[in-house]
């Protein structure tokens, strides 16, 4: 049991810290949020060219650089303190990761070697606009999509929407549910290349506009029978633990946003004279900032203690008990993270005043990603309801 | 203690229905809900023409005594009219400054002269005002003015930058705050002037806040002139102050039916997505159906005692509760709305109405003294507490 | 519309301020709230002859004052403010105003008078234990007693718990269901004279030392016709009604406590020196009483928004749409003054330091009154819940 | 980063978690789950008894230095031991003071004489220590020492009065901060005594609490004598900040695992009377549970850092954090129980372990540094940020 980085996380940590600030400094970051692809190509090509951030969890078989999903939490808590716009995320935390827990071995084969080589971005598309109900329900019933088996393969029909980078990406890793079937039912997640007949993709312009969502659109669109991932039908438990690693993946960024706006808060305040003294000397005010501090402090707990999780969980050796956590330990860090950022970045714009509003400043970048992210998958409410389930309602059923 | 309102004053409250019912279509109907905080750069012309028919049916300056133009109205009356008006969905009015700040100052401080000649285009709605208080490095500390005003050739003119000043480049005239006694220190040696905005030496520019919209401006003055000072040279912190307390007026229940509008259309967002079975959602809604109710009776406990000359303690918390109030509710209606909060109506930055809300409503905890000045003011003022010290 | 104070109701303001500060102070209540009866029969009589607070809300044909719930308002918040321990609350604001609501012509003659004559303490039993199901469920659930009709009356059977003054009024309101009803069915009041034979009850000694609860258990209880209140299992609305009311008037109690321990907390804060300051000039502390100064000031005008609902909603002239208003208006109140008592005994517990952890000081015995006001008929939440169905539930229904 | 333990860790588990499971019983089977805040008045005799016991099997002082009576453990294996020991329902020590404070204190600062006359008694479990420390004037203001120490026929006097003194009582010494330089202030001039307790001229009185028990004291001391002063006259601030340090030991995740007993105890009441399916109640015990996993990761932080000599950032807030979680779970105790939380279990006034709970809580943000003291600490110390000025 040792609880803090080893050296060489802490060297991941400083490489990740510095590249990222010299390359996703605030001009950058506003210059590609207002393009249609929301990231920087060339960017991206030296990320997976000169960095190799994709290749940190692929297994070395397949290129990758075989490390665990702490080194990854490291360098997504610098993408988010650096509010980096690239199709990282999707490609890794959605792609990567659906091929690492559901991919058959000739997907993984494939994919994987490409996502490492830098040549392919990928995403996955899960849910159908009826995620928007009940104001964000993130579960089974989100997926509305439709697969239907033919001779040849499967046939996708149905609206994907707030898909991340669903526009750009070239892999989509596709969740639909057999016509007819409900809940958790006939899900079956695919591997679609975005350019296959059929497939209509645009861009939905986002209030966070340092990550960009799409809609994509499946008529009639065939797919070859080696596109299933898994069984056919029981896809849900693979695309939740899908999900779940990729609250650890956004909790990750959250933190690190989290901490940046303290950073730039805490500046702000040593700099801002009023009545004649720094508004850093005015108690209320430090209070605010501590209360900023202490919640990055368990933020930063909440994201490690996942991150390990996770790790155990991916690892076909991992330690069961703490695999078993999986589902909990996201929740409380997507959840913790969440909040945390919200609150956060909401200080932020208070503390920094009047300037805060203006768009020249970057507060509200980062306001607007902490709504954006909070949201995603489900606010502080919706995983807290999903941990008392865990706690409270098994002895119920039983 | 009642609730209940007289006849007459039901009676009164049909009349403005009746007008604005009337009056508010044509051109004007697509002002409809329009104009509020953060869409106040939206619809300039209409809503200029809007302030002129407005004041041909006599609903300008309805609180103003008769003599000056206005209609004299008892506060029950004037509460009835921003009701009534809010109700209606009329657009926010392009002349609040002039009508609620700068002609109740000049009436209060000004000589018979500046009366004659500023008040008649505000109950006209033809001229329009701004206010030139904020400094860079004055936000909270509203009397650290470092803008200078200087008499040459026996002229007022003044040198500086003001900023968070709405609707400056639509505006005719500015009132300014200026240091006229150079060297001098906080409150002390100030005027308060009357600007043309139309002249050279008078800058106005844009900012561009972080909705990608902007109703705020900077303005630079550069030996510009001011027509006017109300009260003496050094004096101007006294009328600053004055008109201040004006800020707490009637007008304030016409801005709760305004948030009663947006209450409502989150309300009916969550009934049609379902969002109104969540719990949480439900407690947050219920807590702002009742914020809004008890600061509807907070209102009104201010403006039956101001009646009477009293000063009731409701006005001093009046100000941190709505404006948290009203931050809480643009978050709520992100959260009502889950994904789709994040779905603009166009690029390149196009809002919708709700998402400018939560984003607007993140100014109201700052502009006009933050929550934190807020309660330094309710522990120094109402509860007896140290002042804050000061650095200077 | 007029939301200020007449000169009569700021004069009753003044002299039960001033009456109860003499009575009611912090000696009188630690000896009298030790007791079994929990109140001084010698100050409740010159209450009831020199005061007659008893007797404001009662109509001029029972000898009352005829007075209107705002006065009741009024007298309330200063028995909040000092804790006053007396049948007050449970003889008017339970067994008077069940009588108002629910009496009979003659129930209201004979008790109503009696009350008046400070011959007559009351109260109303209706909850038996599962009110504590769910961790606090006050709805027509929580009635559990029964009633059977018998050939000279009624006989009823049950236990009642968490009963004001259970153990000590001469008179109870009683709610009791026929035998296999559930929900709002089948409830019917009585007026009950606790000496009948059959009824047992005893003292639960309390948290809140400051107002005691019985329990009253009835076994075979014979009741004459003439005990019925209104018609025979019809009686809900009429329960409900009165605990509307009831709400209004902990509301009131709840303003005044939470104004004293503002009160209390800023001459604490005041006198204090830390680090050679008063604490009062810490900014941190002094927003503290700001939120709390701002909470009160919120809470006045819930309570006397309430009471001017209360007020219609008992004249049978008064505005049927401010009548109508009354549900929501008392959980409004109930709520926010829940929440606001609470918040601000918290805070004063937190601003004294260690002294106010002492028995010694007074500042513990108004964050017991908090938690013991805030759960009894529904907390906060639970209001907001109720709020949250009549503004969101009616149209899902149609 | 792992979350897993060494097989050798392990192996130490099932050893303690035996050692308890065989030895808590008969006699002591009582104590289970009792003599914690709040009830630490309670059973002391026979507290005492098992304090003994524990040394008798190795179990005190299992983080001291071998050559002191202690077990050398590793941080890991003291987490375990920690861990265990509230797991097991052991009860709450009556030997903390001496073992985490005085002792690590004298081993830090006193001579090698010292160390031989205190340090035995408090390992074998027969002497027990409390702490002079708070003052009535010197709340949070902890330099503020008014008690004094004066040489009188070479033998060191205190006169003073103590405060918030746990166990004074019970016992045999007392370590007190008090004032050599007469006229001195603040930090400046202070020395670090051991007292007995057991002489003329101490005098305990007890301090009701609002729960109606006591476990805290007022302790006055008139003219004792000190058997001891550990560092130099004048110095005793820099003895007592060091001490200050060892309060954030390993013994806190023993406190973590006393907190999920309550947690259970919390969720095993609102499965049976039905709270748990209120909206309201599942978010708060999902937040409890929560906070409490990461209390947990926070203190391995702080464990894992200060293993290595190094701070870490989580130490700052750790106090602010668990005293925050815990003053809320004492209300959520009391909102699952809804009206049975009213009722004690009996007359005058005998509390239930929860209603307890809700009502000790309220001390949690308040000793140790209330939570604007850690909240100043966090900014100035973790963010840099100006001080508070002080008034003298």
């Amino acid at each position: 049991m040792k609880f803090r980085f080893t050296d060489e996380q802490n060297m991941i940590r400083e490489t990740a810290a510095g590249f990222l600030q010299d390359v996703s400094g605030p001009a950058a970051v506003r210059e590609v949020m207002a393009t249609e692809s929301g990231y920087d190509r060339a960017l991206w090509r030296r990320i997976c060219e000169e960095l190799c951030f994709q290749a940190i969890t692929v297994p070395e078989e397949y290129g990758g650089m075989g490390l665990g999903y702490v080194e990854l939490a490291i360098v997504l808590e610098q993408m988010g303190r650096n509010l980096l716009c690239s199709p990282f995320f999707g490609t890794v935390c959605l792609g990567g990761n659906g091929l690492l827990v559901a991919g058959t071995e000739q997907q993984k084969a494939r994919y994987l070697s490409e996502i490492v080589a830098g040549e392919l971005t990928a995403t996955m598309a899960w849910t159908g606009p009826e995620a928007a109900h009940g104001g964000g329900e993130w579960g089974a019933e989100a997926v509305t999509a439709t697969w239907e088996k033919t001779s040849e393969g499967y046939l996708l029909n149905g609206t994907l929407r707030y898909v991340i980078n669903g526009h750009t990406a070239d892999l989509l890793i596709v969740a639909a549910r057999e016509a007819g079937t409900r809940g958790k039912d006939g899900v079956s997640l695919f591997t679609v290349p975005a350019d296959l007949a059929g497939i209509q993709r645009s861009w939905l312009p986002t209030m966070d506009q340092t990550r960009h969502l799409g809609e994509v659109v499946f008529s009639e669109v065939s797919l070859s029978a080696d596109s299933l991932m898994g069984e056919a039908g029981k896809g849900w438990p693979s695309l939740e633990k899908i999900l779940d690693l990729a609250k650890v993946a956004i909790a990750a960024e959250q933190l690190g946003a989290a901490q940046q706006v303290l950073d730039m808060s805490v500046q702000y305040m040593q700099e801002r004279v009023q009545f004649g003294r720094t508004i850093s000397s005015y108690q209320a005010l430090k209070h605010k900032a501590a209360d900023m501090k202490l919640k990055c402090e368990v933020a930063y707990s909440a994201v490690y203690y996942a991150a390990c999780v996770a790790l155990e969980s991916l690892d076909p050796d991992g330690d069961p008990a703490i695999a078993a956590q999986l589902r909990e330990a996201a929740a409380m860090a997507k959840g913790y993270c969440s909040d945390t950022l919200f609150f956060n970045a909401g200080c932020a714009l208070q503390l920094h005043g009047g300037v805060g509003f203006t768009w020249e400043y970057d507060v509200h970048l980062y306001f607007k990603r902490a709504k954006a992210s909070e949201l995603y998958l489900g606010n502080g409410a919706a995983q807290r309801e999903l941990i008392a389930g865990l706690l409270l309602d098994e002895e119920f059923r039983t | 203690m009642k609730l209940t309102f007289s006849p007459e004053d039901e009676a009164f409250r049909n009349q403005i229905a009746g007008w604005l019912r009337n009056n508010l279509v044509g051109e004007f109907a697509e002002l409809k809900f329009r104009g509020g905080p953060g869409d106040e750069h939206m619809f300039p012309e209409e809503r200029k023409r809007w302030e002129q028919k407005l004041a041909e049916g006599g609903w300008t300056c309805v609180g103003w005594p008769e003599a000056y133009g206005g209609r004299g109205l008892s506060i029950e009356q004037q509460v009835i009219f921003f009701e009534e008006y809010a109700r209606a969905g009329a657009p926010g009015r392009m002349g609040h400054i002039g009508e609620g700040l700068a002609g109740p100052t000049i009436i209060a401080f000004g000589s018979e002269a500046q009366k004659e000649k500023y008040l008649p285009g505000i109950v006209a709605g033809t001229e329009l005002w701004c206010q030139g208080y904020s400094e860079p490095n004055a936000g909270s500390d509203l009397a650290n003015v470092q803008t200078r005003a200087s008499l040459e050739d026996g002229k007022w003119r003044i040198h500086g930058q003001k900023v968070w000043t709405s609707l400056a480049h639509e505006s005719d005239w500015c009132f300014v705050i200026a240091r006229t006694e150079p060297g001098s220190k906080a409150h002390k040696g100030l005027g308060f002037f009357l600007v043309s905005m139309h002249q050279p030496g008078v800058t106005v520019r844009p900012i561009e806040q972080l909705t990608g919209t902007s109703e705020f401006n900077e303005v630079f003055f550069d030996g510009a002139v001011a027509e006017d000072i109300v009260g003496a040279p050094g004096e101007g912190w006294a009328v600053a102050m004055g008109l201040l307390g004006f800020e707490r007026g009637v007008s304030t229940l016409g801005q709760q039916m305004q948030f009663q509008n947006e209450l409502d259309e989150i309300i009916r967002l969550a009934r049609a997505n379902g969002a109104a079975r969540n719990p949480g959602i439900r407690q947050r809604i219920a807590e702002a159906h009742t914020g809004l109710r008890l600061m509807r009776y907070n209102a009104m406990r201010m403006l039956s005692s101001s009646q009477d000359g009293q000063a009731d303690s409701s006005a001093l918390v009046y100000k941190l509760h709505w404006a948290s109030w009203h931050r809480n509710l643009g978050a709520l209606a992100m959260d009502v709305l889950g994904p789709e909060a994040e779905l603009i109506d166009d690029a390149p930055y196009e809002l919708s109405r709700l998402q400018s809300l939560f984003l607007f409503t993140r100014s109201d905890t700052i502009y006009g003294g933050t929550n934190q000045i807020q309660r330094n003011i309710i522990a120094e003022r109402g509860l007896g507490m140290p002042k804050e010290p000061k650095g200077r």
